[in-house]
């Protein structure tokens, strides 16, 4: 007989010491339907996810797959059932090629030579049929993250996945690449495969999904039919309160140049030119919004700016003085005291030091101002004052600043750092994905924020890969391919496909 | 594996599961001691009371320990600075050298002065020998493990150099310079107490062993209250981290690596200055690569440092003795016991923390219920 | 009882602590009085185990090897009443016996050997760790060569710099198999157990090696020529044996050929390797070393006292 | 001629002192592209000299020997990853204790069995590994240049460098031709990405370690009863750290790994051949200084190579799975 249900929970629950991931969850996921998940972070679905793919065992409940109970013991039985997953950070071997990765584990066979033979031909096919175009023989690390992402799901499918997990698979991704996958789970769809769709993105959520999931702490707070619901009521049913509407851009009136480039060339990591010929500027009391296909130079345009990297050729300018130019570089430091606030884009990377304290990492950066050491020594007693605010101020959780920076999620470590930077009362903000992979609630938070230091008069530079961020939040909004900047357009006459045409280099404008 | 740390009180986190760990140790060197047809709870005693058992033998135990506690600080600091320094070896052997020139230089004008250049020479020796492998390190990217290593080798055979040749004592026949001028050298504990009106057995322990704890100290205040403390620990967790924060990771790695040359460097206060009065080819005999277990035995911080600095003290005093006791018990085989309780002590934490943890675990759930 | 000390190279080093030990069961199974002895794992314990025998007033203290010349001069004089005999050392005090050997002469008589069997012209010596104590071993058997020969040419190598180098065979046979190649035909190795290397490269090269301290003939027969004696047991034998029937004295004795401390080893294995001529020449240079007429030449300050 | 002559016995002498180092290079090679950091190659070597002329001076025959060198330095190997991959331990720790221990424990059974202070009998010829002649090599001697590079460089070496040369093209081969060494690279750098794919990164390691006994037990092996003919105590002499650095040069592949090692063994062969030599302008070199020339080199080259070296990613770091 035919079983209707793909996925089946019953009672599922998980616990990491007294944290209850997921309590007594119960969800039934029919087949042939695209589900959506959504919850605040920290609200279980990752954990959800890794369990109904056999990377955590549950501590209670069951797991009915197509009608049968599964104990997976890890997530090669998983697969087995024909389960596949595309996990927030991507399970790729860099230096791998894609053809590489998508065989590992299931080469059937010692040469690989022939595996690697065999399984050409066996994608063709797969190619095909949902309409992939891969180069398989690049190694992963040369690949754009929505080409990284595509290489997973071919992976999975590979390995004969009927029901697909993917944990905010969007959360990296351009308006078009978002489409592209889009398209994608309508084909799988198409095909009869099931897909399981965590996203913080409630109009994903309405753009693809047939039902969908809302939990909170834990627990499954709603079930809903996506064409009977809306994204107001679903962030109302996530944070349990209604959500604030974004606070209103004041009108700030014409301002003084804040920051400025002029001809800015630099060398990325690799040697290549990452930046060409970029001219831009930033007044007081306005958001720039710096908009770009990730990998087209926004991450050394932050990094110029910041002190992090030195300039080929050109100038910057900040309050009329010249702080970059081929010879010179000013360093953080003196950035910070000058008034120069930095939200790294990439959080764990550059933004924290994942293993210290929260209350340490609450003043990385700042450790030589005056107020957090003096004469060489720390002020323990104020920077544990300090932290404590931010805890507070932000509603940072779980509210413990002694825990290491790494058992907070994506979210609240953002918001930590935010308070961080917007604390020095800094004159320009220079803010990489301000809420990548942040839940809304969060999010609301921050653009409030965001946009009250604007209407304070603060100069803001923002980098996203969210055109409906850079559209909620800034004044006007540059635009990066390979580079350069190929326009500028005031928010008002840009719309997410102009932008994604600039994105993708279609569309040229001088604005 | 957040929070780990956090479950276990603080007495169970250094008592309980080191204790556990080298009682498996001795375990299984029991074992080897019984195989040999030997009685492993007499050898046990024997080795307990020649490392605690009498003054001299205490005297021992904590001189030893104190070149232990060098050598740890010295691995620990650079490893906080997310830098291994394999080399504590070759870095306490030009720090003997560095001292030793001091010595030779001003000993016979002023012996106090003497001792307090030579106090500076060992360590600036000492840095000055990991100083080329941090600048590899830090501008050309050379692993530091391997220079270090190299170096080590190096600095051996530069010592023997110059002890069979300018440094050699007049006449003699091994590689070792000339006694040091009468009156150069750090006092004795025993001499110490005495003028403190306090009787105690002979023994090698020194005054710099109060340098060591000293140093201890130091290292301590330096990673947990200053900046300069701060800004090391992020350089050493998160390069890029470091960068964003304005902190130079090229310099700060040489200025660490530095600082533990610096303590391994000293260490020659203690064998040299503090009681062989001359250079020796190889007195470091080893000190250096145990400060790599010491330090992590003592988890880098500096108070389980010295206590583990200690434990091995006593090893070697104690296994001394006991090899004194026990003829067939070689020194071998007390090579061989230091190795098992570096493995199981220094190596092998989880080994008991596992389950002692679940234990806690349980326990506190009923408390909660 | 009497104790003996032996320094960090260690009971069964095939060199002079070694020999030690021999002289050592010699005594105590010629007299049955047994003895107790202590493998030192660091010159720190040199005055520890001193001081320890010292204390538990043992008749006398036998310490072998030059390292103990200071722990001994300190101990000795705290213990006034306990006699000391040091070897490799001089220590001049009144419970003090030193006892240091020609080395050099002994390795005088083997160069000769050497410089008389050569049939390339070339002979090679391979020392252990290069310190003075092997350098005149080196010296000594250079003139003995060139007295035979003087236009002998010598190959020379030391394994290394650090105590390490008396444990590394491998590597000193690597470097008799180069000397060999390079048309050596005899190698005198003074390199401790790294002397076995190059015993095997002399048999696997099918040439000839000649070996030090104790007699080391029978290791590989037919491929050791002879072997540089260092009675180390004689004079331990001999201090242990005067200290048990009261004569024994403190001072200073020097062990050459004259007092049969150094000397060549011929036994059934390589006894066919020597012609009478050759004898005679040997006992020709011995009497002249002994009267003088000959003099071995030594390096900077062996010998000399601390 | 003489130049000439020189050269080819420098070389013959790096191909027997190079042996050991590749072996044991290749072992590192093998764990830490798992991502297991061995530093106790020098323990498991030392072990294994000694299980292998123990063994053989038992039994009379050095296959014998050669089966007990493996099996110890596996049975270390196995030590090194239950306490690595199990206990999630700090390998380097690991790795120290085991050369520590092992250079304690080898002589004190080698003094238990054979009473002669840390040392095994000396092996007669059948109980080693010795030099073989190959085939008409005798002939070929006096054809110039080729017939003597065949002699005397190509020739004459004990079997486990002949097996080495074998050994090489097969390491590589697994590496980089047949799944495991997919597996195997893939678990070095990225084990969470291996374990989602559903393979046991345990097994995979458990494996790696296992193999790179073995290959460091052939390296023991070949010191004891191939190049010597008995276990001294320390006897590795830090071949074991040397095969490290090799490794390191060699950035964790093959080849360039053979060739560091190569470079070793010839430098070594060199400095053992400039001691006592009077070369021009410089004089006679001090034996310490020529003693220096491997590691001074080593440390030359390694500055010469800007930039981090590609180690694998996940190298020295414990894997867990948060439960
Ligand atoms: N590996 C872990 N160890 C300990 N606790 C964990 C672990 N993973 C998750 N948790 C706990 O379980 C809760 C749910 O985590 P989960 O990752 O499922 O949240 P999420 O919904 O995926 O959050 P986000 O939206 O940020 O991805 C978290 O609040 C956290 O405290
Ligand atoms: N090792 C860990 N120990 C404790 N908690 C953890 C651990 N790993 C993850 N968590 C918890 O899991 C939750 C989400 O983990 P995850 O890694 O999914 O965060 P994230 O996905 O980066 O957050 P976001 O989705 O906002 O980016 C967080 O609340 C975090 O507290
Ligand atoms: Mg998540
Ligand atoms: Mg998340």
């Amino acid at each position: 007989m035919d079983q209707p249900f793909a996925i089946e929970t019953r009672g599922l629950s998980k616990h990491f010491g007294d944290v209850r991931a997921n309590d007594e969850l119960s969800l039934i996921i029919p087949k042939g339907t695209v589900h959506g998940i959504v919850g605040e972070n920290g609200a279980g679905k990752s954990t959800l996810l890794k369990m109904l793919f056999g990377f955590y065992r549950p501590d209670g409940g069951d797991i009915l797959v197509r009608g049968e109970v599964v104990r997976f013991q890890n997530p090669m039985e998983a697969m087995g059932k024909g389960i596949g997953m595309v996990h927030q950070h991507f399970m790729l071997v860099e230096p791998f090629t894609i053809l590489e990765n998508i065989i590992l584990g299931s080469e059937g066979g010692a040469d690989l030579n022939a595996a690697k033979a065999k399984a050409r031909e066996d994608l063709k096919e797969l190619e095909e049929k949902f309409g992939f175009d891969l180069p398989f023989d690049e190694p992963v690390e040369r690949l754009s993250v929505g080409v990284r992402q595509r290489a997973e799901i071919l992976k999975a499918l590979y390995r004969g996945a009927e029901t697909l997990i993917l944990d905010e698979p969007t959360a990296v991704l351009t308006p078009q690449e978002t489409e592209q996958l889009f398209g994608l789970v309508r084909q799988l769809k198409a095909q009869g495969k099931t897909v399981l769709f965590v996203t913080h993105k409630l109009n994903e959520i309405m753009a693809v999904t047939d039902d969908v999931t809302v939990m909170r702490a834990g627990k499954v707070v709603a079930v809903r039919k996506t064409n009977e619901t809306s994204a107001a009521e679903l962030a109302e049913l996530m944070v349990g309160a209604k959500v604030a509407r974004e606070a209103a851009r004041a009108e700030t009136g014409e301002h003084k140049v804040r920051l400025s480039l002029n001809g800015v060339y630099a060398s990325g990591d690799r040697g290549h030119t990452a930046l060409t010929d970029i001219s831009l500027e930033v007044h007081d009391g306005e958001v720039l919004g710096v908009a770009g296909v990730a990998g087209n130079g926004q991450t050394e345009l932050l990094e110029v700016i910041t002190g992090l990297r030195r300039l080929a050729r050109g100038r910057i300018w900040y309050d009329g003085a010249v702080i970059a130019d081929e010879k010179t570089t000013t360093d953080p430091i003196t950035l910070r005291r000058m008034g120069v606030a930095h939200v790294a884009e990439d959080r764990l990377k550059t933004g924290v030091v994942e293993s210290m304290s929260a209350r340490e990492n609450a003043i990385l950066g700042y450790q030589r101002e005056a107020d957090f050491s003096r004469r060489g020594l720390l002020k323990l007693k104020e920077i544990a004052k300090r932290a404590a605010g931010y805890f507070e101020s932000q509603d940072v959780r779980p509210r413990n600043p002694n825990l290491p920076i790494s058992s907070f999620s994506g979210g609240n470590q953002q918001k930590l750092v935010i308070a961080r930077e917007i604390s020095r009362a800094p004159q320009l903000m220079i803010i990489g994905q301000p809420t990548r992979g942040v839940d809304i609630g969060a999010v609301t938070k921050i653009h409030d924020q965001i946009t009250e230091l604007r209407n304070a008069g603060k100069a803001i530079l923002v980098v996203s890969a969210d055109l409906d961020e850079l559209l909620a939040i800034s004044d006007r909004i540059a635009v990066m391919c390979e580079g350069e900047i190929v326009g500028t357009l005031k928010v008002e006459d840009s719309d997410e496909q102009t932008l994604g045409l600039m994105m993708a280099g279609e569309k040229r404008n001088a604005g | 594996m957040a929070g780990a740390n956090k479950k276990l009180p603080l007495w169970a986190e250094a008592g309980l599961l080191p204790t556990l760990n080298l009682l498996a140790a001795f375990l299984v060197s029991g074992l080897v001691i019984w195989g040999l047809g030997e009685d492993p709870f007499l050898a046990l005693s024997l080795l307990v009371d020649g490392a605690f058992g009498f003054q001299e033998a205490i005297g021992y135990t904590f001189y030893y320990a104190t070149n232990f506690v060098f050598t740890g600080l010295a691995v620990s600091v650079a490893y906080h600075a997310g830098l291994f320094n394999i080399g504590g070896e070759g870095q306490a052997m030009l720090g003997g050298l560095g001292l030793t020139l001091a010595v030779f230089l001003v000993g016979d004008t002023s012996p106090f002065l003497a001792i307090g250049l030579a106090i500076l020479g060992a360590a600036v020796f000492g840095a000055a020998w990991a100083f080329i492998p941090a600048w590899l390190q830090a501008k050309r990217g050379s692993h530091i493990v391997i220079t270090t290593i190299m170096f080590n080798f190096i600095a051996s055979a530069l010592l023997a150099y110059l002890l069979v040749g300018p440094l050699q004592r007049p006449g003699g026949q091994m590689p070792e310079s000339a006694d040091f001028p009468a009156g150069v050298g750090l006092v004795h504990a025993h001499d110490l107490l005495a003028m403190m009106g306090m009787e105690f057995e002979q023994s090698p322990l020194n005054v710099s062993a109060l340098i060591a704890l000293a140093c201890t100290f130091a290292v301590w205040f330096m990673l947990t209250r200053t900046r300069f403390g701060y800004e090391l620990r992020v350089v050493g967790k998160n390069h890029s981290a470091a960068r964003f924060a304005g902190i130079p990771v090229a310099r700060m790695t040489i200025v660490a690596m530095m600082l533990s040359g610096a303590l391994a460097g000293m260490m020659g206060l203690n064998e040299i200055l503090g009681e062989q009065l001359r250079l020796i080819g190889n007195f470091t005999l080893g000190y250096g690569f145990v400060g790599i277990a010491v330090a992590f035995m003592g988890r880098n911080h500096p108070v389980g440092i010295v206590l583990a600095a200690i434990l091995f003290g006593a090893l070697y005093q104690g296994g001394a003795e006991l090899a004194f006791e026990m003829p067939n018990i070689t020194r071998d085989l007390i090579v061989m016991i230091q190795g098992l309780v570096i493995l199981f002590a220094g190596a092998m934490e989880h080994l008991f923390r596992d389950p002692i943890e679940r234990l806690f675990m349980r326990f506190r759930a009923r408390e909660a219920a | 009882q009497p104790v003996l000390l032996y320094d960090v190279g260690g009971k069964f080093d095939k060199s002079f602590n070694e020999a030690a030990h021999v002289g050592a069961e010699k005594f105590s199974t010629e007299t049955r009085i047994s003895y107790r002895d202590f493998e030192p794992s660091s010159e720190t314990q040199y005055e520890q185990a001193l001081k320890r025998f010292a204390r538990r007033k043992a008749d006398l203290i036998v310490a072998v090897g030059v390292g103990y010349s200071v722990a001994v001069r300190n101990v000795a004089s705290q213990y006034p009443d306990v006699k000391f005999t040091v070897i490799d050392a001089i220590i001049e005090l009144p419970n003090v016996q030193s006892i240091t050997f020609r080395e050099n002469e002994g390795s005088f008589l083997v160069g000769m050997i050497a410089a008389m069997k050569t049939e390339s012209n070339k002979i090679g010596f391979i020392g252990g760790m290069d310190i003075p104590l092997i350098r005149r071993f080196e010296r000594g058997y250079q003139q003995g060569a060139e007295y035979v020969n003087g236009d002998i040419t010598l190959i020379e190598n030391y394994v290394g710099t650090t105590p390490s180098a008396w444990n590394d065979p491998i590597k000193a046979s690597e470097m008799a198999r180069s000397q060999y190649a390079r048309g050596a035909d005899i190698i005198f190795s003074a390199a401790g157990p790294s002397g076995l290397g190059v015993i095997q490269a002399a048999k696997d090269t099918g040439n000839l090696s000649i070996g030090v301290d104790s007699n080391q003939n029978h290791v590989a027969p037919g491929f050791v020529l002879t072997s540089m004696l260092k009675r180390v047991d004689l004079a331990v034998y001999m201090a242990m044996k005067e200290a048990s029937d009261g004569s024994w004295q403190a001072g200073h004795r020097v062990m050459g050929l004259e007092e049969g401390g150094v000397d060549y080893a011929v036994d059934e294995h390589n006894k066919g390797m020597f012609t009478d001529e050759m004898k005679a020449r040997l006992e020709q240079a011995r009497a002249k070393i002994i009267s003088g007429e000959i003099v071995v030449g030594d390096v900077a300050g062996s010998n000399s006292s601390h | 001629m003489e130049f000439f002559a020189d050269l080819t016995l420098l070389i013959d002498s790096t191909f027997r002192t190079a042996t050991p180092l590749v072996l044991a290079g290749l072992a590192g090679l093998v764990a830490e592209r798992s991502g297991i950091v061995d530093i106790g190659l020098e323990g498991k070597m030392l072990a294994a000299a000694f299980a292998a002329a123990a063994a053989a001076a038992v039994s009379g025959n050095p296959w014998v020997g050669m089966v007990a060198g493996v099996l110890a330095s596996m049975f270390l190997a196995l030590i090194h990853g239950y306490v690595s991959i199990a206990q999630r331990g700090n390998q380097i720790v690991s790795g120290m204790a085991i050369n520590i221990a092992v250079a304690g424990l080898a002589p004190t059974l080698a003094n238990f069995w054979f009473h002669q202070g840390g040392q095994t009998p000396l092996l007669g010829d059948e109980a080693r590994f010795s030099a073989i002649t190959l085939p008409f090599a005798e002939r070929l001697s006096d054809v110039p240049v080729l017939g003597q590079l065949y002699t005397e460089i190509i020739s004459g070496h004990n079997l486990v460098t002949y097996l080495t040369v074998l050994i090489i093209p097969a390491v590589a081969w697994m590496v980089y031709r047949t799944s495991f060494g997919l597996r195997l690279r893939a678990v070095g750098e990225n084990p969470e990405a291996v374990d989602t794919a559903g393979i046991s990164v345990t097994k995979l390691r458990y494996q790696a370690v296992l193999i790179g006994g073995l290959l460091c037990g052939l390296s023991g092996v070949v010191l004891s009863t191939g190049m010597g003919a008995a276990f001294i105590r320390d006897m590795s002499a830090g071949k074991g750290y040397l095969a490290l650095a090799a490794m390191i040069f060699g950035r964790w592949k093959p080849v360039p790994t053979l060739l560091a090692c190569l470079l070793f063994g010839f430098v070594d062969a060199l400095q053992g051949r400039l001691q006592g030599e009077n070369l021009p302008l410089i004089g006679e070199i001090p034996v310490q200084f020529t003693i220096m020339l491997p590691y001074v080199l080593t440390v030359i080259i390694l500055a010469g190579f800007a930039g981090k070296m590609d180690a694998p990613k996940a190298s020295g770091i414990p894997y867990e799975k948060d439960h």
